[in-house]
């Protein structure tokens, strides 16, 4: 049998078995898990990229089969899913109905398997939406208080962007008589610009949602800190890049490829300001969830930007960026997540001092968070230096003013996630937290581990990148394994920057380690300079409320002034809208995909007579 | 080689070098403890200058050199000059400021301040007058820059080795003996 | 070029930037003290600070990341130095100059200071959390108009490299001060806050934040961060020289460029108060960001 | 003479009032008013102060330890913003048995003049809230205030002079012998 084939049933079969395996015993669907995601990686390295699946359903001619762009993502697909499996294990050890978890957790990934498969609009449209399904299900998977309504801001978003998908892939059918996605691309030229435009931009809606660009990013934030940490680490590192994965398809190869790169700048324009008012959102978040949530709106701003700008290194960047976004995002989530599990919650304010109880998932946190905020050596920097290369080789200045202050503005959440939950004076609520078990650390340690070797040697990253962005229709991709290069030939070598920091690094190490040894000596967290007042047992001088009050106090026009009523006229919309839907929306999944099928129906008697 | 390092002479050197560095920067922390706190104002500013000879103001006692006693000591803040003190790094140095912290001064029958400093912690210099005045503080400072070239200014020494007697002091005034052990 | 060549070029450059930029603070201290009317310490006196603070015979530390924190700090000042060039044309002092360009700077030059934010926060003490907040925040505040003046340069010239904005002012004989003076403007505005002087010293505040991070640092740690210090300093006077003040031919050239350019934040900082945070942030926001704007857009133009 | 008609009406308006649960009312001198009260209706004089009289403000509350009387005199001293009049109402209260009303809810400030009380007279305030020590710390022994704290016995018992101080001893006497001027009888008693 066809790898492709294998690796959908591996996972849509497994799901199922899985359901069967958790009812039977927990231990058997735990290690069934483990072995469904190893194997689902081992099979799509086996997958030739040149292999192609058609099948014949019901008069429609279906494809399946990567290609190169298509393959970077499920690249990171494969390396994230076994890693967030893994890490699920322990991490939702105890939960109820896990077999239902699980069956929705395999259910997604084999989802964005077949997403980046598909070769046609329907059978990206079906597995889109197994996606945003199965998903959904896991966001209101904890039953939480308040989930209802985030759940169905999800939906609401996630629907609006199925219909817009729905009523483009109608318009396809109807303009160009095939569902082809390949077709589109070689046809997209042939189209009128009425068609060129609404198709386009109603699939840049369709995949904006689940890239969370501006307008449509309400659901995110809420979305990624219900889910439990585990599936969060995919939903934010893996699925949000199927969003990017169409996007790209939509703005390079529908328009630029053809011509039209207004589309994409205005796509940019989107991508900055959601960068920016992601990171100023991020910043006076006082959960670590919602705080991540929310810098991930933020980075995926900047994936958009790189994407609407379309110069060569500016998607290069992108796609780089997308990658280590699912890693270090992934790695963040599973630290959080970590903490939650071992701590018991995740509010700054409460959370204290636990690196010396949780050094491990520290270190990765550490890493993952310099990847975050840019800073060399970590990969991150190669990503926003690529970008921020492309956009000023390419004279977008206030589109580079804006990512630098949303890059800078990152440093402050970035420097809050470290503080908040693992420095700052000890505390003995957490005197007893143990780092978390080995499964969850091992996860987010490799994929630090890839961090901190992409940013010296980024070439093995680039290598795949380069392929895919040859299959994206750009031409002499050089690259070299740890020079970056513009297009106005400065470069930046990062063995020297490596080499530079970590020689100094470390002679000093020694030297500060050496110095007066024996005079040397820990003294602990409460030990610290209170003017003299001797702190008593119960006291904690933490700093953990109003962390950036000034900086607020300080941005507080911006939150006044434009956003807050661009935010309000929505909002309120949207609610008013919300208790409009409501009445159709009876919580009840088996009415929404009557509603989703009458849809369908009713847009495939119509298509005829409108166009 | 082994035979240089562990000469005398040069570990004489070395260690002359150290004080030599160690006198010529004094930072003193800034903690007023009474009323002497006023003198100190005068002596760092442009009238008399302290920075001059090397001697300035340190926010923290992990950075500080010199705890400048300014006066009369309650009992209450006596347990935080001690923290504060045992908190500074060696070496260290304890400047007694104004006739109360030498016998009690106007305070010597007061219930709540001690009246002899280097019963609880020791004392490198004493400079009297009630208040002393600015010229007295720098004559105190270069005394201890003195006894601290000439390597006698050991009163931290002193106090690590004979930390018992310090502590039965100590404890003899403050009752309830709350602070966190000291690990030296 | 043989490695051992560049090795003594670099500790060279490492020494002198240490040397230099410790003198520079001498003279700050001397300058500041003869403006308020008082003798002042000797130049040398922070040599004997460092000294001092080498030879402490006790040190604490709260964890392992503060033990690390100085280092992250030398490991940026250090590192930045070498990306920048010092000397024009000179095969001898190239150091890495080649291998880097503004935007790693830009990103290198932060390395540090948040590093040594994660060792003051693991102290425990609520001092140095709420500097840390306030330097970051103000950080925001500086770095839109430095951006934004290092971009207006950077596109009117059409590279991103330090080497050939020397090039070219050399060759040119001019300063690009004069060729792009709002952004150069903006640039000079923005210097107190980058070097953390009044009014801009809201993260030290040693009134009110008992100097703030570095509050629990004694000792060597101490010491550790003044050598770093003092390098950073040399290395972010000679960026601005380079970008904008026609680089240097010699040594001493840089010396004299950087030294009096120093002076620019120093005496402003001496008949200055201190801001509060969201008024430094606005500030900054103020007339930089006008002179930036304005450097930007001719640049694009 | 100054004009004291704004003075003698405080009192007239009192009196006219509180009748006799006023007692010893007198114009101590210019702008000055002392007037003595129960402890039963002492919130009530301070009330009708504030709210009908117009002395907004409470400068200070001091204690008199009148041992010999076996009671404490304690004084409250209020001020009237526009009048320029500062109000003096005392009470006494039992020695032995030191117990007054609080009156924090009146003026906020009181608070702190009476925990300094409680701690250094030993006078409880009925549900006076707050941590009970404020200047000292840790203290067990008579309240140091009081009269028949001996202080410099206690000064004895627990710090030790350096020898060669010279006037470790009775000041007073010390000051009155150089000058030949003669200490009353109660003075030598009470005179540290």
């Amino acid at each position: 049998m066809n790898t492709l084939v294998l690796l959908l049933i591996l996972f849509f079969g497994g799901g199922l078995i899985t359901y069967f395996a958790y009812k039977i015993s927990k231990i058997i669907g735990d290690i069934l898990i483990a072995l469904i995601g190893l194997t689902g990686a081992y099979l799509f390295f086996q997958i030739d990229i040149h292999s192609l699946v058609s099948i014949k359903l019901a008069g429609l001619r279906l494809g399946l089969g990567f290609n190169g762009f298509s393959w970077i993502f499920g690249l990171l697909v494969a390396i994230l899913s076994p890693l967030a499996l893994i890490y699920s294990i322990p991490y939702m050890k105890g939960r109820e109905r896990l077999e239902w978890f699980y069956m929705l957790f395999l259910f997604v990934i084999g989802a964005m398997f077949g997403i980046l498969m598909a070769r046609d609009w329907v059978s990206l449209f079906v597995f889109w939406e197994i996606m945003t399904w199965s998903s959904y299900l896991i966001v209101i998977y904890s039953r939480g208080k308040g989930l209802d309504k985030v759940g169905l801001k999800y939906i609401f978003f996630s629907a609006v962007g199925a219909y817009s998908l729905l009523t483009a892939i109608v318009l396809i059918g109807a303009t160009i008589k095939s569902l082809y996605i390949g077709d589109l691309i070689n046809f997209f030229g042939v189209l009128s610009l009425k068609n060129q435009l609404l198709i386009g931009i109603l699939l840049i809606i369709g995949f904006g949602v689940k890239a969370a660009v501006m307008p449509l990013h309400v659901w995110a934030p809420d979305a990624y800190s219900s889910a439990p940490m585990s599936f969060t680490s995919l939903f934010s590192g893996a699925m949000s890049k199927m969003g990017i994965y169409g996007l790209i398809l939509v703005v390079i190869n529908m328009y630029l490829n053809h011509g039209i790169s207004s589309v994409g700048h205005w796509l940019a324009w989107f991508g900055a300001i959601t960068a920016v008012m992601g990171t100023f959102y991020a910043i006076i978040q006082d959960d670590a969830k919602k705080l991540l949530a929310w810098s991930s709106v933020a980075q995926l701003g900047y994936i958009v930007t790189g994407i609407g700008v379309g110069t060569k290194l500016a998607v290069f960047a992108a796609i780089f960026l997308a990658l280590l976004h699912g890693a270090f995002k992934g790695t963040l989530f599973m630290a959080v997540g970590a903490v939650e599990r071992q701590a018991g919650t995740t509010k700054f304010s409460e959370l204290r001092a636990l690196i010396r109880k949780m050094p491990y998932t520290f270190i990765s946190t550490l890493i993952a968070v310099i990847a975050l905020a840019g800073i060399p050596p970590i990969a991150g920097f190669i990503g926003k230096w690529m970008l921020y290369e492309s956009l000023i080789t390419d004279g977008h200045v206030w589109l580079v003013v804006l990512l630098f202050l949303a890059s800078t503005a990152g440093f402050l959440y970035s420097y809050r996630i470290l503080f908040g939950l693992f420095l700052g004076q000890e505390e003995d609520d957490y005197k007893d937290v143990k780092e978390a078990p080995v499964l969850m650390t091992i996860p987010m340690l490799l994929m630090a581990l890839f961090l901190v070797v992409a940013g010296t040697l980024p070439g093995f990253v680039f290598k795949p990148i380069a392929q895919s962005m040859e299959a994206l229709g750009f031409a002499d991709i050089t690259y070299q394994m740890s020079i970056l290069t513009n297009s106005w030939g400065d470069m930046v070598d990062m063995t020297y920057v490596a080499m530079a920091l970590g020689v100094t690094f470390v002679v000093f190490l020694i030297v500060i380690t050496l110095v007066n040894r024996r005079g040397t000596r820990y003294v602990t967290t409460k030990d610290i300079h209170t003017a003299g007042e001797p702190p008593s047992e119960d006291d904690n001088y933490h700093f953990a409320l109003d962390f950036f009050k000034p900086f607020e106090r300080a941005i507080a026009p911006v939150f006044k002034y434009s956003m807050t009523r661009i935010y309000n006229v929505i909002g309120r919309g949207v609610e008013d809208f919300f208790q409009f839907v409501r009445r159709f929306y009876t919580g009840n999944a088996q009415t929404y995909a009557l509603y989703v099928v009458i849809f369908f129906a009713i847009l495939l008697l119509l298509a005829k007579q409108i166009f | 080689m082994n035979y240089v390092l562990n000469d005398r002479e040069s570990a004489k050197i070395v260690e002359f070098i150290k004080n030599f560095a160690r006198k010529n920067s004094l930072w003193v922390l800034a903690y007023g403890t009474g009323c002497g706190a006023i003198e100190i104002p005068p002596t760092m500013t442009s009238r008399y200058d302290a920075e001059r000879f090397s001697v300035r103001g340190a926010a923290t006692p992990r950075q500080a050199d010199v705890l400048l006693i300014t006066g009369y000591l309650s009992v209450k803040t006596l347990k935080r000059v001690i923290r504060s003190y045992e908190q500074m790094q060696d070496p260290k140095y304890v400047i007694g400021f104004g006739s109360c912290t030498i016998n009690g001064g106007m305070y010597w029958d007061s219930y709540n301040t001690i009246k002899q400093l280097d019963l609880y912690i020791p004392v490198d210099v004493y400079i009297n007058g009630c208040m002393p005045r600015p010229e007295a503080v720098l004559a105190g400072f270069a005394k201890l820059q003195e006894l601290i070239g000439r390597g006698q200014a050991n009163g931290w020494r002193h106090y690590k080795e004979n930390l018992e007697w310090y502590r039965q002091n100590q404890r003899k005034l403050i009752k309830n003996w709350k602070m966190p052990d000291y690990n030296w | 070029m043989t490695f051992w060549q560049t090795l003594g070029a670099v500790l060279l450059t490492i020494l002198i930037a240490f040397i230099s930029g410790l003198f520079y603070m001498g003279i700050r201290r001397k300058v500041i003290a003869r403006i308020q009317n008082r003798y002042g310490p000797p130049l040398h006196q922070n040599f004997l600070d460092v000294m001092k603070l080498w030879s402490k015979e006790s040190n604490i530390h709260h964890g392992i990341m503060q033990h690390l924190a100085p280092l992250w700090m030398i490991a940026m000042g250090v590192s930045t130095l070498l990306f920048i060039p010092i000397v024009y044309n000179s095969t001898f002092w190239a150091n890495f100059t080649f291998k880097g360009d503004l935007i790693l700077l830009l990103y290198l030059m932060v390395f540090g200071s948040l590093g040594f934010a994660l060792g003051a926060g693991q102290t425990g003490n609520p001092n140095s959390a709420i500097g840390v907040t306030r330097g970051l925040s103000q950080m925001v505040g500086f770095e839109i108009p430095w951006v934004m003046a290092l971009i207006a340069v950077m596109i009117q010239y059409k590279t991103t490299s330090l080497t050939d904005l020397v090039a070219w002012q050399q060759q040119h004989h001019t300063w690009i001060a004069f060729q792009q003076p709002f952004a150069f403007l903006a640039a000079l505005l923005v210097i107190p806050a980058m070097f953390r002087y009044s009014p801009y010293d809201i993260v030290i505040a040693p009134s009110e934040l008992a100097s703030g991070p570095p509050s629990e640092f004694g000792g060597k740690y101490m010491g550790l961060m003044m050598s770093s210090g003092s390098i950073f300093m040399f290395a972010k006077l000679a960026l601005i020289v380079d970008i904008f003040l026609g680089g240097a031919t010699s040594w001493l050239w840089m010396i004299i460029k950087t030294l009096s350019l120093y002076m620019i934040p120093v005496l402003w900082s001496a008949i200055n108060p201190r801001y509060r945070t969201e008024q430094a942030i606005w500030s900054l926001w103020r007339w930089p960001l006008i002179f930036a704007v304005l450097g930007l857009i001719i640049a694009s133009v | 003479m100054a004009d004291l008609t704004y003075e003698n009406k405080v009192i007239l308006e009192m009196r006219e009032h509180f009748r006799d649960k006023i007692i010893e009312t007198r114009v101590q001198r210019e702008r000055r008013v002392v007037m003595r009260t129960s402890k039963d209706n002492i919130e009530s004089v301070l009330l009708f102060l504030k709210e009908k009289m117009g002395f907004l403000h409470l400068s200070h509350i001091g204690c008199v330890d009148w041992m010999e009387e076996n009671r404490f005199e304690i004084v409250y001293i209020l001020w009237h913003p526009q009048e320029k009049i500062n109000v003096l109402v005392k009470v006494d209260i039992d020695r032995l048995n030191p117990v007054a009303p609080n009156i924090d809810y009146i003026w906020p400030q009181a608070n702190t003049y009476e925990r300094e009380m409680r701690e250094m007279f030993g006078i409880e305030f009925e549900g006076l809230v707050g941590p009970r020590e404020l200047i000292l710390e840790d203290w067990d022994d008579l309240p140091p205030m009081r009269r028949d704290f001996d202080t410099l016995h206690y000064v004895m018992e627990n710090y030790s002079f350096r020898s060669g101080r010279e006037d470790a001893q009775n000041v007073r006497e010390v000051i009155a012998n150089r000058t030949g001027e003669e200490i009353p009888e109660f003075a030598k008693k009470y005179s540290r």
